[in-house]
């Protein structure tokens, strides 16, 4: 259908994927910025860096950053990502944010900074893992009963089997998503893996919803597989009555409210009370319990109220940052001003992506005891008005709803072209703005249109013959080979990121893409797919993926090119925290 | 950047295709085989050399090559890229566990492998494109004793036997104890193997299984014996300094608990291919053998050997000994070391050809050589002095 | 008997006359108080159920009247608290996921097993809750593990609702949002509730509802301690099995009146218990061995110790057979984890008395308290130690010698063994026995999550 | 008394070890560091701690002197201490020699505790199936235990040779006996998995005997008929054949060089097991013997010893649960009353504690203290015939010793530390 090619999508996604404030938002197009923006204005840093902190320091003492030293980082080379590598270079941190990236002696040091010298290493910024089972315990993996609302975040546990050693080989971003054998198998979490545990990426909590959109390698007939398949369209099915419903609800909501005053006053009237304007307030409470239950309470299932404070839905401010980087960012970008002469002005404003329906706070309650039929009146004027039936919730539509909205994108696990053609068509069919294919081994013959829908795609299973063992040929998969789709998508223009999809292959991330190239992929876009876009596929490119000013300070040190086999990894830095250091 | 394979490399036409044209032509000819790094050996590195194949053998390597022969010959030229002797895989059914363990009895000592050997497998032409060269072919691991092994090797075609009788297989393993037959156990496995050593040493009739016993008591025969756990290791060790053999120990996945007694004992050892999801103590495993000066080669899933290795590298093995591991050690634990494993004169000429080093993974995998000739990718087909084909060199931005 | 009333004390109702049997003496070698110092030569008068006096033999008249227990060799404490207990019903999860409305008072069983070894192991005090395998289980109460009837045994009814967030079919993701719907669902109700009862409040001032007329609707029968849980009413009783379970609960404490009974295996949620603030139950097991994925070494971890090395105070509970069972056992086996005597005491009687809101009745022996005490032969703490006889109220309720069960474990035995000639073969399975693999069984799946 | 080693030599390595070791700990990690070289030269006395050294009353202010991985010397705190000897204040502990469990079930995995292609396989050696790092091992010396006795599985009639083993160590030293006992099943285990005719392919290697009690009784009453006609034979004739390894063995038995274990749950059992060995003349060792009460005069009469399997179980799990038994707790009061040698161990019983906590639930049971403790100590290490090393504590003997935080019989006693051959093999 032409019609995604209309205005929503592509705005939504574009919204997405820079997805930050509007500061970094052209960020893509113009890579070289960095390193020549750094290194003029440095001269003033350090005067201008103290002076205009002062006044700022009451307000923002809990976010902790404030009169922490510059952490200097010198390595033989940096590798931004969103720029070219840079000789001797020098990446300047403070408190969890990158202040500046140049080139030694270009870029001054301030005297106090802390500086860690790493003449033959290498620094790149933390790599991000677009899929990984780390965090999830087996239980979760197993977990055969989970829906479009089940909420991994929830599920999710350090129970140390290899999840430390995330960090450890330098991923500082994850998404987390389990792959059970569920149709819609929950929505996926963004996680910040520490030494020793892991946060939430406070925003981020939900950050995509799973969908298995494949039998797996069972031999079977593709026409059956097709019938299959098509009947997983039906995953829509109802949605735009769900919405209807939910609407209609608020809006009968709305009318008993006006309908009992009524009601009200024509008794009044009758019974010669005069008329209180002020009861129209006093009407308030006997709508408001099911909508905001009591102090304290949580709402509607699913949701809950305790943890993020009320009940409803945090405004999203700017996909990336969610609120408290967005504060952070301001810490971030008032440092940067102070840094360079010239301080961007564009102020950061929430993303506009407003999805154009809100789900109302009140939906996703479950169904009440609603029918209670008020007593007939016999009287004629306004009848007593009926109490409105709730619509039945459902978290899974709930998070469908937001699907279609843009608010997350669907992940859909699809192996085969014809799978994955028919993601791509529930995809133009249901408007779907964000889309992301997994797993899509057989993503070769279609990559033409996955680049023309602007869907993205994160690839797994990349050490080779991960998915068949080379001697075996008759298995419907063994023609796929991940490692060489790399190439096929790169060429084709589809945006790709490289992803371990378990947690024990999570230090191996390098070793992957080092197997993409040498199936034929460029070492930039190697690289690239391990950090930059899956932060762009994941909409925290705001916020990391590369080596730039105002973006969390994660930092990868290692001792040789990332991509040879024995280069070890040196230093970790995650939002300026030594997650790892080798001794 | 021009030579990104037009085909996918593990297609079996493609293979054929390659294949067939140089080796019709190349049969009768010398052919010298040029590249920037010759890795003759892990120790012995040529820099911008050749070597010249006579019918299928390196007949010289580099300086040695008489100027006239050099000339006559058929040149190859890798430009940039790296050779490196082909893989040697120590033991393997080729996926074939039925064919090569008789079920009804577990000793069955005096069996030969290569009687049950099909040229034609497919396996056996998948090969090259993961650079193995050449096979140790063993019994399976379900009999306490297996039989007799030998080497074979993937060709153009068809595979061929290279040697019929190099060794011969023993399983303590937990495959060779099967609840319907004897032994189920390992303390009953032990015994069987016992029991038929000191009849093999001190019995006066003996039979033709017995009579091999008395082969590797003798020194003459290499014991290969399939053992993973403590208890298994400990078993083949026992008897092994019981009836005075090295053995060459197959699986080994505890291997760590056995060490020093490893290398007192003089064993070797042939590790499962890593898996990259193993658990950590797996994964250092080489680099421990290689500490306590154990030999050790990798057998398994051949299309993980490289992946193997370079996870070994990873985790601490150094890059020589993680290259002898493909090569020259399971050649020398087979006993053929003059025969395959290494580029020397008189060795076969079974090389891979890598832009890189091949325990990297980002290096490219552009050819393998068996018997010398060109039975996977490309054979450049005049020389040329340079290729700018470096992976870093690579641009992406279309 | 009014569902609504909290923790009403029964207490037996003895005939007015003070006959002597209202007055008992108990004269000890030593009194372990709890709350107070220990008594050595002392002796503990109890006066209609209730203890008057717990002081020095010498510092003592022992009025004439009284009934003397002469345990001048022995020692004597408290019975022990239990505050969360499975036991005495057979089965004690209901089949179906969601039932509030359910108490335990029915399902009680007075002749069960589970109370004979109550007695014989010194418990004077039980919380009875429903399993850990419901969801929404209903109301537990506390007994005394003696009586005829349960009015005989009841201390204090409606003292809970019960839940539990073990996951049925090894989901937990699904069991966290079932419970999550569940409470949101009474709350929907209540709500649903208040505005009908203030829409008629409108109505009649309105006009459109006479003024005579009353609110009539109630508040569904089987709702309502539903709700009452919810309005904080009535305390929630919530079984976290596992660290993974942990966080959810901690989320749940901040909006609702829970105690948390904690399974095992919570060491990888070290963290997350430090921010406990009020006490826990523990499971009877109390010490696990994990095994690390990587190295295959196993660690040991003991529950208490963790509870009482992130500063949690808990109470213990007592196993339904084998050897957690035994109150010297779970007191040594917190001791060997390095806690302290005094701590592992408290936990079985006055932290569990707290918890239960019964610090004044039971867990401790001082004046005015319930004349709930235990003879022992020795210390508290040995394995060679054993209940002589338990006092309830002021009664004796159990009696070492006239124990059956010990009398088949122990002198059938060296009886049975005596004449070769005498050809009367064992019970083989007695009573008790059953009873005891029983238990074991539903123990054993209840941690086989 | 004392054996003093080289007295230089002792002095350079005391000054060294005093240097570095101030606490127990510190001392305990320098003897693991040096446990090749200046281990064997140091000598450590352990004072003030009460000892109950096994067979004997208790110390209470004892002294143990532990050198060269041997006791030096065990006595009260007159005894002299050897000059440069490192001091280790155990004030408050209690020390007693390594626990020894008789019959212990771990350590080996389970499918290879029998050879289930015959019934009757005497020849075959459980150490060969052992793992020295096995969890079980950590698990036993966590609780004290440095010797175990581990015998085959109870799948076969005669299941095969059993060993016994300390629970650390280098895999080679750690054997203390290898052929220590022959392990015999009674009872309906031996059994299971054996086929009737229509149960199976009639090929199958388990179409044979036994399948019921009597089949049982049947197997081990051919194995030593054949041995005892062999033993006749090679009497008669000095120069016939020598009889195949498994015959050889069980006229071992028959001669009362190699002891006998009979594994015996109920009273029917028991009652076999003893008179099979009247019939051939044969001591033998009663394991398990959950229904020993019925039986224990006849036990006394014989003289029989027995290893009492998990004395705290009031039933028995696992397969074993089948067999009828109906274990009391008053049967090791009644064994002891009758003076039968009572071995305590925790056996085949999946319900069993650790082999102090069986000690402590004996005790509990009536058996007095010090003879609970010398049920895991002083009288297995007689049972199993390596009372010439470890057991008690006393001067010659291997220095295997546990340092308890308080009586062991106490509930809440735990190892501190556990010491074999003077090595610290687990530290708390």
């Amino acid at each position: 259908m032409q019609r995604l090619r209309s205005l929503f999508v592509p705005a939504v996604l574009s919204a997405w994927v820079c997805c930050a404030p509007g500061l970094f938002a052209q960020e893509p197009e113009a890579p070289p910025s960095p390193a020549a923006g750094s290194a003029e204005p440095p001269p003033q840093e350090p005067q201008n860096a103290e002076t205009p902190e002062a006044p700022r320091n009451e307000g923002r003492r809990r976010s902790g950053g404030r009169r922490r030293a510059i952490v200097a980082i010198q390595a033989g080379t940096v590798h931004p990502v969103s720029g070219p590598a840079i000789d001797d270079g020098v990446v300047l941190l403070r408190g969890d944010r990158i202040v500046a990236v140049g080139k030694q002696g270009e870029l001054p040091v301030p005297d106090n900074a802390v500086v860690h010298s790493f003449p033959t290493g290498h620094v790149y910024p933390g790599l991000i893992d677009a899929e990984t089972d780390a965090f999830a315990d087996q239980n979760l993996k197993n977990d055969g009963t989970l829906d479009g609302g089940a909420e991994l975040a929830d599920g999710l546990t350090w129970n140390g089997e290899r999840d430390d050693q995330l960090v450890a080989g330098g991923v500082t971003t994850a998404y987390i998503a389990v792959r059970s054998g569920a149709r819609l198998r929950g929505q996926g979490a963004i996680v910040r893996p520490m030494k020793d545990g892991f946060e939430l990426w406070q925003g981020k909590e939900h950050a995509a919803v799973e969908l298995r959109m494949t039998e797996g390698p069972g031999a079977s007939h593709p026409l059956q597989r097709a019938q299959q398949l098509e009947q997983q369209g039906n995953l829509f099915d109802g949605l735009d009555d769900f919405r209807k419903a939910q609407e209609k609800y608020d809006e009968e909501l709305k009318k008993y409210e006006k309908d009992f005053e009524a009601w009200l006053d024509h008794h009044k009237k009758k019974s010669g009370q005069p008329e209180k304007p002020a009861e129209g307030g006093e009407a308030k409470p006997a709508e408001a319990p099911p909508q905001q239950p009591g102090p304290g309470g949580p709402g509607g299932e699913g949701r809950r109220g305790g943890r993020r404070g009320t009940g409803e839905r945090p405004p999203r401010p700017g996909g990336g940052g969610g609120e408290v980087s967005q504060e952070e960012f301001e810490e971030a970008l008032a440092t940067l001003m102070a840094v360079m002469a010239e301080a961007p002005t564009t102020a950061q404003d929430p993303k506009p992506a407003e999805p154009k329906q809100e789900p109302k706070p009140g939906e996703g309650q479950p169904n009440g005891p609603a029918g209670q039929k008020p007593e007939e009146k016999k009287d004629e004027g306004p009848k007593r008005p009926t109490w409105p039936k709730k619509p039945n919730p459902d978290p899974t539509k709930d998070a469908l709803l937001k699907v279609v909205d843009g608010d997350l994108p669907l992940r859909v696990e699809a192996h085969r072209p014809d799978e994955l053609r028919t993601a791509l068509a529930m995809q133009r069919e249901h408007e779907i703005p964000l889309l992301v294919l997994e797993q899509a081994y057989g993503a070769d013959s279609v990559a033409e249109e996955i680049a023309r829908q602007g869907a993205m795609v994160v690839l797994t299973d990349l050490l080779p013959y991960s998915i068949v063992p080379a001697t075996v040929t008759r298995h419907p998969y063994a023609g796929f080979d991940p490692t060489t789709l790399a190439t096929k998508l790169q060429a084709a223009g589809v945006p790709f990121a490289i992803a371990s999809g378990k947690s024990r292959l999570a230090p191996l991330l390098p070793m992957m893409a080092a197997a993409a190239i040498g199936r034929g992929l460029s070492e930039d876009a190697a690289l690239r797919a391990i950090t930059l876009t899956p932060a762009e596929i994941l909409g925290v490119a705001g916020d990391t993926g590369s080596l730039q000013q105002g973006k969390y300070a994660d930092v990868l040190v290692t001792d040789g090119p990332l991509f040879s086999t024995d280069s070890r990894v040196l230093l970790v830095l995650a939002r300026g925290r030594t997650e790892f250091e080798a001794k | 950047m021009m030579r990104i394979p037009r085909r996918s490399p593990l297609l079996p036409g493609a293979l054929l295709v390659c294949v067939l044209l140089p080796g019709a032509q190349a049969a009768a000819q010398d052919v010298l085989v040029q590249a920037h790094r010759l890795v003759l050996a892990p120790d012995s590195v040529l820099t911008d050399s050749a070597i010249l194949v006579r019918d299928g053998k390196v007949a010289y390597v580099g300086a040695d090559i008489p100027a006239e022969a050099r000339s006559a010959a058929r040149r190859v030229d890798y430009g940039d890229a790296t050779i490196t002797p082909g893989f040697v895989v120590a033991t393997s059914t080729l996926g074939r566990d039925a064919d090569f363990g008789e079920t009804a009895v577990a000793f069955t000592p005096d069996l030969r492998a290569i009687e049950a050997f099909d040229p034609w497998q497919d396996e056996l032409k998948l090969l090259p494109a993961l650079g193995v060269t050449a096979i140790g072919l063993a019994p399976s691991a379900r009999n306490v004793a297996g039989g007799i092994g030998g080497l074979v090797k993937p060709g153009a075609a068809q595979g061929r036997i290279a040697e019929p009788e190099a060794f011969v297989g023993f399983s303590l393993a937990a495959d060779a104890r099967n609840p319907e037959r004897m032994p189920t156990s390992l303390m009953g496995a032990k015994e069987m193997l016992r029991e038929a050593f000191d009849t093999a040493k001190t019995g006066v009739e003996i039979g033709p299984d017995l009579a091999v016993l008395r082969q590797v008591m003798a020194g003459t025969r290499r014991a290969v014996v399939h053992a993973d756990t403590y208890a298994e290791l400990n078993a083949a060790l026992e008897l092994s300094q019981q009836f005075g053999f090295q053995p060459v120990l197959v699986g080994a996945r505890e291997a760590a608990k056995v060490l020093p007694r490893l290398a007192t004992v003089g064993a070797a050892v042939v590790l499962d291919t890593l898996d990259p999801e193993g658990r950590l103590a797996t994964l250092r495993l080489p680099a421990q053998l290689a500490e306590a000066g154990v030999p050790f080669c990798f057998a398994g899933r051949s299309d993980r050997l490289r992946l193997s290795a370079a996870l070994a590298v990873r985790n601490g093995l150094d890059r020589r000994t993680a290259l002898a591991a493909l090569t020259r050690t399971p050649a020398q634990l087979l006993g053929l070391q003059d025969r395959v494993g290494a580029l020397r004169q008189g060795c076969a000429a079974d090389f891979v050809v890598h832009h890189g080093d091949l325990l990297d993974l980002g290096a490219r995998h552009v050819a393998t050589w068996i018997d010398g000739r060109c039975v996977f990718g490309d054979e450049p087909q005049q020389a040329r002095t340079a290729t700018p084909n470096t992976t870093s060199a690579a641009g992406d931005r279309r | 008997m009014n569902p609504k009333l909290l923790l009403a004390a029964i207490l037996p109702m003895v005939a007015v006359s003070a006959n002597c049997q209202d007055l008992v003496a108990v004269k000890a070698k030593k009194i372990l108080t709890i709350t107070g110092p220990t008594v050595e030569d002392g002796v503990v008068l109890i006066q209609n159920g209730r203890i008057t006096k717990v002081a020095k033999a010498a510092d003592v008249e022992i009025p004439w009247e009284a009934k003397v227990i002469d345990a001048s060799d022995k020692v004597v404490m408290p019975t022990w608290v239990l505050a969360h207990s499975e036991g005495g019903m057979r089965p004690s999860n209901e089949s179906m996921q969601n039932v509030p409305w359910l108490t335990v008072r029915d399902a009680i069983d007075p002749a069960s097993g589970y109370f004979e070894n109550a007695l014989r192991n010194g418990v004077g005090t039980v919380h009875v809750m429903a399993g850990n395998r419901t969801l929404l289980a209903g109301t537990g109460m506390v007994v005394r593990p003696a009586g005829r009837t349960v009015e005989d045994m009841t201390v204090a009814a409606n003292t809970g609702m019960k839940l539990s967030l073990l996951a049925r079919n090894g989901s937990r993701l699904q069991q966290i949002r079932e419970l999550r719907r569940a409470i949101a669902e009474i709350r929907e109700y209540l709500a649903d509730f208040e505005r009908k009862k203030a829409e008629f409040a409108k109505e009649q001032e309105a006009g459109a509802i006479p003024k005579d007329k009353k609110f009539e609707e109630e508040i569904d029968r089987k709702k309502q301690a539903a709700v009452d849980f919810v309005e904080k009413k009535l305390k929630g009783w919530l079984y976290v099995p596992s660290y993974a379970e942990l966080d959810e609960a901690l989320r749940m404490t901040q909006e609702l009146d829970l105690q948390l009974v904690l399974g095992p295996n919570i060491d990888e949620a070290k963290a997350l218990l430090s921010k406990l603030k009020s006490p826990v139950v523990l499971d009877d097991t109390l010490e696990y061995f994990e095994t690390d994925e990587e190295t295959q070494k196993e660690v040991l971890h003991c529950t208490a110790r963790l509870c009482a090395d992130a500063g949690v105070p808990f109470a213990l509970s007592l196993g339904q057979g084998g050897q957690t069972s035994y109150p010297w056992w779970q007191l040594g086996t917190c001791v060997r984890n390095g806690i302290d005597r005094k701590t592992a005491l408290e936990a079985l009687t006055v932290v569990p008395a707290r918890l239960l809101g019964l610090e004044e009745q039971v867990g401790s022996l001082a004046e005015g308290k319930l004349g709930n005490l235990q003879i022992l032969t020795g210390d508290p703490f040995a394995a060679t130690t054993w209940v002589e006889t338990v006092v309830l109220e002021g009664e004796v309720v159990y009696q070492r010698k006239d124990d059956p069960r010990l009398k088949y474990l122990f002198d059938e035995a060296a009886k049975a063994a005596a004449p070769a000639d005498a050809p009367a073969p064992a019970p083989k399975a007695p009573e008790g026995e059953q009873t005891g693999g029983d238990n074991k069984g539903s123990e054993g799946s209840g941690e086989g999550n | 008394m004392i054996r003093t080693p080289n007295s230089a030599a002792l002095a350079a390595a005391v000054t060294l070890a005093l240097a570095v070791a101030v606490t127990a700990q510190q001392n305990a990690a320098a003897q693991q560091d040096g446990r090749a070289a200046a281990g064997k030269q140091t000598v450590t006395a352990y004072t003030h701690a009460r000892i109950l050294p096994g067979g004997k009353p208790a110390i209470a202010d004892g002294v143990l002197v532990v050198g060269n991985g041997k006791v030096l010397a065990v006595g009260d705190a007159t005894l002299r201490i050897p000059d440069g000897a490192v001091v280790v204040d155990c004030s408050g502990k209690t020390i007693t020699p390594g626990l020894i469990d008789a019959a212990f079930a771990g350590g080996a995995s389970a499918n290879d505790l029998n050879e289930q292609s015959e019934e009757v396989t005497p020849a075959l050696r459980v150490l060969d199936s052992l793992d020295p790092e096995a969890p079980a091992f950590a698990r036993a010396r966590r609780d004290g235990v440095t010797t175990v006795h581990v015998m085959p599985g109870t799948r076969n009639v005669i299941g095969g040779l059993g060993c016994v083993v300390k629970t650390a160590g280098d895999p080679t030293s750690m054997i203390v006996k290898q052929d220590a006992s022959l392990r015999i099943t009674l009872g309906a285990e031996p059994s299971m998995g054996n086929r009737s005719i229509g149960g199976g392919p009639p090929e199958s290697m388990y179409y044979r005997r036994p399948t019921t009690r009597m089949g049982v009784v049947w197997e081990v009453r051919r194995a030593f008929y054949d041995a005892k006609e062999a033993l006749q034979m090679t009497q008669g004739a000095p120069n016939a054949s020598p009889p195949s390894e498994g015959v050889e063995i069980l006229t071992r038995v028959l001669q009362g060089k190699l002891t006998a274990v009979t594994t015996a749950r109920s009273e029917q059992d028991l009652r076999t097991a003893l008179r099979i060995a009247d019939e051939f003349g044969y001591e033998t060792v009663i394991d398990e013997a959950q229904d020993a009460y019925l039986v224990a005069d006849e036990l006394a009469q014989k003289k029989a010893t027995v290893l009492l399997g998990a004395p705290s179980a009031e039933q028995v799990g696992g397969t074993a649960g089948s067999d009828g038994a109906s274990p009391r707790s008053g049967t090791v009061r009644a064994l002891a009353e009758r003076s039968v040698r009572v071995v305590v161990t925790t056996g085949t019983n999946a319900l069993a504690l650790p082999l102090v906590r069986e000690a402590m639930f004996a005790n509990r049971n009536g058996l007095g203290p010090q003879q609970a403790l010398d049920a895991v100590t002083v009288e297995p290490a007689r049972l199993l015939g390596i009372d010439d090393r470890t057991g008690r504590l006393a001067a010659g003997l291997d220095a295997d010793f546990v340092i308890w935080s308080t009586d062991p019989l106490d509930p809440a006693a735990v190892a501190e530390s556990v010491h074999i051959d003077g090595n610290p093999a687990f530290t708390r």
